[in-house]
């Protein structure tokens, strides 16, 4: 009996041993799915981490994988926690025959702890829609890659958007904003954009916090009503949003008001409050709904075969699923930009697929072939600009699902690009680095 | 049968108060401190390194300095997050604003600051006890975080409240590799827990002993009550806050407020028990435990599902680490509800016995 | 100074207090009757909560639901005394708080084990909405749904005075939370006291689960209303009943008035520390709490 | 007895008109008395009479609302501990109150802490004058164990040992402290024969020895009249009488306090 267990075990042994030589030749690209399964932000962890493996097991399966690259992973759990966030990311940089190909961190908090240590590895940490927005610098942050839109971006479409509603940006002279914003890093990193735009438009804007959690929110409504604002940006995350509708129920405020950003803005936030939700509006990067051919394909080339991620089927093509989609989306696009310039077929190392994610560009074009047409906005990337695209769309919960309200709205980049310049200047003081010269980058 | 004291005489009171009167003890441990200090910086990866020694060093000082208080002097806090706070981010304003003073120094002030607000959410604990007090600790805990958030001058006006740790040069030479860094933190927690160790065998360690197991009869000969529990105060947050500082600038490099949230402190609590309230060594221990168990579990889950081929959905290996990690701790306190420390101990009493069983 | 917004802001406030009061009466019933600080008390809201509202979304009809999760409350709190408390009796205090932090994440590991991390939207049928004729006669907004919970709260007080009182296992209680070795040298089984004991915080957490639930969805946030209930505790005293009310209204209304009115002063936020800090300045008046017995040191 | 190294002196401390009360419990109702110096003085009186809370007023346990303290002619309204040990107050305490997670050394070592000069700072480096201090006052305890005759069992941990050994370290802890005036609780009750004779042989070597004065509380008669050289008599938190044993023993009031006359 001992004996064959321990027989057991050196085989085992052997195999791990085996299969960590294979690596060497076989062509897979390794990308560390570290994301939250557990905890308070379950929902939007799982959700997207469900949407990038779907896509990433649906490219393996209808092309396999990227010019015959396959796609390979290993899960770990971050608990949303910085400390555990790092040794996932740790354990994970080295595994697959070119390391990571590059990490979502999906916190903020372990975005902004990785930052040295993936410019040291030479690995491209991607914050899509979160982490530190001056790091769109791509100058001074060359491996920190805020695709897409950044808070401060948002934000501006997100003023723009009530300008439009209110018939002219003219109009939002004289009129109040309360910024409601979640008590934390993140919560008030867009107070300084908004502060500023409240001086060019000469709108009045309040900031009032909400403590984490935030599921308390009387008292900071009972200041609302007192305000009566013309629009409340509601800064949530996690349970604060659906208690910030309900909250807004009670003190008689129109939900139709309130637009909030995109970490507020899935079905799980929503879904708790109930008929109170119905109204309120959400700015997205992405979009819900499963009729787009991306969606599409994963459902006919993985649910079919019952290989999904998701063990509730009906979360597919819910906004956290798509997300992850489009996180999904990006990191094959990179790897598949870099293969053009590294070698097609070939497994891409981090340093390399930088240079992908810097230079691709998905036009509407790019976009239709990848089946995601008004799936997700256009995105051209740079050494400069690590952004890429700025826009956001603006989707209205009617009860049962997000109806989208608007089309891609621009941000206001001419305000925008000169801060995010001036406090990536002050960071590359603070630490002592020199910007790239953009201009002789390849 | 190796391991006994027999033919090991003592002919002065300093030899009997050694830190490891028996001399396999002094063997084992000088050979621990070889291996720890030179061989696991030349052997250890990167991710040896800089992800689990370094937090796990960082954790057992934070571990210490709660153990100071709770687990010799006696007194419960849920403030440890708070302290390690004020010590990472006094840390990154000394050496923002007084850039002459050093690493070390600054480190060392951030301590102290620490300790100061230590001070101040100590003395309720000159009327409160208990509970009460653990609770009133969290007053102590959402405060400090809020005020971090809340005065742009900790944070040296970041937008975000975020802060990057600078760069550690230390008489020149910049510690900015994962093996210095843990070098740089195992010298500051060796260092420290000797200190606490000798104090802890001293005149105050046992006034704070003699005030956690009976504060009348301590006061009665003359162990002045309020200086004890506010030194005991002082020191562990001392502790706490250098633990806080190497947290920022060794492990992980950057910082937000919410790095330092309640969870961090049961966290840091969960150690001492599992460890061993009023033992040195069960702060270690402990956080070894409570900083490996998890990883332990999301490492071995994830092998099984890879042995048996078949795909574990991740949501239920997630939540299986979590039900496993609760279970393991009320086993360890129903197994050993002095810690891991005590059983350590009672293995070492057998093993001088052995192979007699009495 | 607007006299009406103040009295909706203390009114509200008192009315969010009786929210936390439930969260409360919870801890102060295991605690008075084993001494146990049951830290897995938000955790077991959860539970429950996510329990009754899965049943409800499986097809479950309302009452049988709620008759379902009473029934695997009482299961927990049997087990938790057999697995849990049982081997770790006479242990100090601080060992028992730290294997309910244990449980805590057993508990919530299971919650959503079973029923996944989704959060639920949960109607009790009385909507969160201002009652018109209050806000049309006087401008106050007062939710009717404030109103329902505060009149659950005090039912379940009722129904709680009624059975320590008149029950024989209330009574037994009763003399357990007061002595428990004479308590154990009459004849009263410590350990059958204990499984109930708990199977009634169990309830009084499904109560508390629901009332919250309603208010802002049933989702794994619910374990942090347990730190709401903390300083309400300490205000009240561990052991008191009347005072985990009272606690809870002086509570709910010195944070929403000082929120509403210092709040700005400050920078605003402060409902994460504020509670605390009138909890602790209030214990170093009497460190027993408000209704707390008084501690004699006797040497 | 026979001649006595240090016979018995001056008043020392004289306890004047002293009440104290727990809500509306009585438990000292204007008690005066006094203590000279070197003599063995007993309080003696039913369960409930308020012996202990006596001593928990002497050495500022309790605070009494009525009367003053007089020791070595300063006058405290209410004592403080602190101030009473640094005054040389030590004692024993009824249900023994050593620190139970402590060894036999180190509980001792604690009655030392009045004497030890070094700050925190030193301790922790273990840096000379700290480490020689230490070492100095680990032969003065030595000194007191070997008097006490628990050299055997220095190291264990107090928790471990029988009740008549912890009452005899509670004492060593108290003679730690070098006392010029020693208030010992019951420090006989609970034992057997054996450990009582045992006992009674310490009180009086340490009043012989050290010439430490002594204030007891003890139930066993015979104990008290053999050792003392006075005694206070206490009922219902009164005084009843006071006076050297043979007094005490004709005392009509004291007999029908022990008798239970009807009154």
């Amino acid at each position: 009996m001992k004996r064959t267990t321990l027989m057991l075990a050196v085989g085992t042994l052997a195999a791990a041993g085996f299969t960590g030589q294979a690596w060497a030749q076989v062509k897979e690209q390794f990308v560390p799915a570290s994301f939250y399964w557990v905890g308070p932000y379950a929902p939007g962890g799982s959700g997207i981490a469900g949407g990038m493996l779907d896509y990433f097991k649906m490219l393996n399966t209808r092309d396999g994988g990227i010019n015959g690259v396959k796609l390979t992973w290993e899960k770990c759990e971050t608990e949303y926690n910085n400390a555990r966030g790092v040794e996932c990311y740790e354990r994970l940089k080295k595994k697959g025959p070119t390391g990571a190909t590059l990490i979502h961190p999906l916190s903020t908090g372990i975005t902004y702890s990785l930052i040295e240590k993936g410019t040291t590895d030479k690995i491209p940490i991607v914050s899509v829609g979160y982490g530190r927005t001056d790091a769109a610098d791509g100058r001074v942050f060359p491996y920190i890659f805020p695709i897409i839109t950044t808070y401060w971006s948002q934000n501006t479409a997100k003023i723009k958007f009530m300008g439009q509603k209110m018939g002219g940006m003219d109009k939002l002279k004289g009129a109040k904003i309360v910024n409601l914003y979640h008590g934390s890093a993140y919560g008030k990193e867009t107070i300084p954009v908004l502060d500023a735009q409240a001086k060019q438009y000469g709108f009045q804007v309040t900031h009032i916090e909400v403590s984490h959690p935030g599921n308390e929110q009387q008292a900071q409504w009972l200041q609302i009503r007192q305000i009566k604002p013309d629009w409340v940006i509601l800064r949530g995350w996690g349970v604060m949003n659906p208690t910030a509708l309900k909250a807004a129920q009670r003190a008689g405020y129109p939900r139709e008001k309130i637009i909030g950003v995109w970490w507020s803005g899935a079905e799980e936030d929503v879904i708790p409050a109930g008929d109170a939700a119905k109204g309120y509006i959400a700015a997205g990067f992405n979009v819900s709904g499963s009729n787009y051919p991306v969606v599409q394909d994963i459902q006919k080339h993985v649910y079919a075969k019952g290989q999904g991620e998701m063990e509730d089927k009906s979360r597919v093509g819910s906004i956290y699923y798509n997300r992850g989609v489009v996180f999904g989306m990006i990191t094959t696009e990179a790897v598949r930009k870099a293969q053009e310039r590294y070698g097609k077929g070939q497994p891409m190392t981090g340093e390399q697929v930088r240079w992908g994610l810097e230079n691709l560009n998905m036009d509407e074009a790019y976009l239709k072939n990848l089946g995601a047409t008004g799936f997700m906005q256009p995105l051209k990337m740079s050494c400069a600009d690590h952004e890429g695209g700025g826009q956001v769309k603006f989707q209205q919960w009617d009860g049962k699902q997000w109806k989208v309200i608007s089309d891609w709205i621009s941000s206001d980049q001419k305000l925008v690009r000169p801060m995010i310049e001036a406090s990536a200047a002050q960071y590359a003081k603070e630490k002592g680095i020199t910007p790239r010269d953009c201009s002789k980058e390849k | 049968m190796f391991y006994r004291e027999a033919g090991q005489f003592k002919s002065s009171y300093a030899e009997d108060q050694q830190i490891f009167p028996i001399r396999q003890d002094r063997i084992g441990i000088t050979a621990l401190l070889l291996v720890v200090f030179v061989a696991v910086p030349l052997l250890g990866d990167q991710y040896w390194l800089s992800a689990i020694f370094t937090p796990l060093l960082i954790f057992a000082l934070a571990a210490l300095g709660l153990n100071i208080l709770t687990g010799y002097a006696g007194q419960l806090s849920l403030g440890t997050a708070a302290f390690m706070a004020v010590g990472a981010f006094m840390a990154y304003n000394f050496m923002l604003r007084l850039p002459w003073l050093g690493v070390i120094p600054s480190f060392i002030l951030a301590g102290l600051c620490a300790a100061a607000v230590g001070v101040v959410f100590g003395l309720p604990s000159l009327r409160i006890k208990g509970f009460y007090l653990a609770v009133a600790t969290l007053a102590c805990q959402f405060f400090v975080l809020w005020a971090i958030q809340r005065w742009g001058w900790i944070t040296n006006y970041s937008a975000s409240g975020v802060i990057t740790a600078q760069k550690m040069v230390i008489l020149g030479f910049p510690f900015d590799t994962p093996a210095l860094k843990y070098l740089l933190t195992l010298s500051i927690v060796t260092l420290l827990a000797l200190l606490a160790k000798n104090l802890m065998r001293s005149e105050t360690g046992r006034a704070f002993m003699a005030v956690r197991d009976m504060d009348v009869a301590a006061e009665v000969i003359g162990i002045r009550m309020m200086h004890t529990k506010l030194l005991a105060f002082a020191i562990s947050s001392f502790y706490c806050g250098v633990a806080g500082a190497m947290y920022a600038f060794c492990y992980l490099g950057t910082v937000e407020p919410e790095a330092f949230t309640l969870d961090l402190s049961f966290r840091v609590l969960f150690m001492i028990i599992i460890g061993g309230t009023g033992s040195i060594l069960g702060s270690f221990i402990g956080a070894a435990f409570i900083t490996l168990l998890p990883i332990f579990l999301n490492v071995m889950f994830g092998g099984i599902s890879h042995l048996l081929g078949v795909e574990i959905p991740h949501a239920v290996i997630s939540n299986l680490e979590l039900i496993i990690f609760g279970a393991l701790i009320i086993f360890f306190l129903i197994v050993e509800p002095h810690g891991l420390a005590r059983l350590w101990q009672i293995a070492k009493e057998k093993l001088r016995l052995w192979p007699f069983p009495h | 100074m607007n006299v009406a917004f103040f009295f909706e802001v203390l009114i509200g406030g008192l009315l969010a207090g009786v929210m936390y009061s439930l969260v409360a009466l919870g801890f102060v019933l295991i605690y008075k009757a084993s001494g146990v600080f049951n830290f897995a008390q938000g955790a077991m809201v959860f539970f429950a909560a996510l329990t009754f509202i899965s049943l409800v979304e499986r097809g479950l009809n309302f009452w049988l639901a709620l008759v379902v999760t009473l029934a695997v409350m009482v299961v927990l709190g049997i087990a938790i005394e057999k697995v849990v408390l049982r081997p770790l009796v006479n242990q100090p205090p601080i060992t028992l708080f730290m294997a309910t932090i244990g449980l805590t994440f057993v508990l919530e590991g299971l919650s959503q084990l079973v029923w996944g991390s989704q959060p639920h939207g949960l109607e009790l049928g009385i909507q969160d909405v201002p009652m018109e004729w209050l806000s049309q006669s006087t401008g106050i907004n007062i939710s009717q749904f404030d109103i329902f919970a505060a009149g659950v709260a005090g039912l379940l007080v009722a129904v709680l005075a009624l059975f320590f009182q008149y029950t024989r296992i209330g009574r037994a209680l009763r003399a357990v939370a007061d002595d428990h070795q004479a308590a154990l040298s009459v004849g009263i089984p410590l350990k059958h006291i204990w499984a109930i004991v708990w199977s009634v915080a169990g309830f009084v957490a499904l109560v508390a689960g629901l009332m919250w639930g309603a208010r802002n969805g049933v989702q794994y946030a619910l374990t942090f209303i347990a730190l709401k209930a903390l300083p309400v505790l300490i205000l009240g005293g561990f052991e008191s009943v009347l005072g985990a009310i009272v606690g809870g209204l002086i509570i709910g209304a010195s944070e929403k008035l000082a929120e509403v009115y210092i709040g700005p002063m400050v920078g605003g936020g402060i409902e994460s520390w504020f509670a605390y800090v009138v909890a602790l300045l209030f214990l170093l008046v009497r460190p027993q709490g408000l209704f707390g017995e008084k501690i004699i040191d006797r040497v | 007895m026979s001649a006595r190294a240090h016979p018995v002196g001056e008043v020392v401390l004289s306890v004047e008109n002293v009440s104290l009360s727990f809500g509306g419990v009585k438990a000292l109702q204007g008690i005066t008395f006094d203590v000279r110096e070197h003599e063995v003085r007993a309080i003696i009186g039913p369960n409930g009479a308020g012996k202990s809370s006596m001593l928990n007023v002497i050495n500022g346990v309790y605070h009494p609302q009525q009367g003053t303290i007089k020791l070595r002619g300063r006058e405290f309204h209410d004592m403080n501990s602190h101030e009473a040990a640094k005054m040389g107050i030590a004692r024993t305490f009824q249900n023994i109150a050593l620190f139970k997670g402590m060894s036999v050394l180190d509980n001792i070592m604690t009655g030392r802490n009045l004497k030890m000069r070094c700050n925190f700072l030193q301790q922790a480096l273990w840096i000379g004058p700290a480490r020689r201090e230490e070492m100095a006052h680990r032969r003065a305890v030595e000194e007191v164990i070997d008097f006490m005759e628990i050299q055997h069992i220095r190291k264990t941990p107090v928790g471990k040992l029988a009740y008549g050994l912890q009452k005899r370290v509670e004492l060593a802890r108290a003679l730690a402290a070098e006392p010029t005036l020693l208030l010992l609780d019951e420090p006989m009750a609970g034992m057997n024969l054996e450990e009582k004779q045992d006992m009674c042989r310490f009180v009086l070597d340490v009043n012989d020895h050290f010439g430490t004065t002594i204030v007891l509380i003890e139930h066993d008669m015979g104990v008290v009249m053999d050792i003392s050289d006075r005694v206070v008599v206490l009922d219902y938190g009164k005084k009843i009488g006071d006076g050297t044993p043979d007094q005490i023993r004709t005392n009509q009031a004291v007999i029908d306090a022990y008798l239970g006359v009807a009154h």
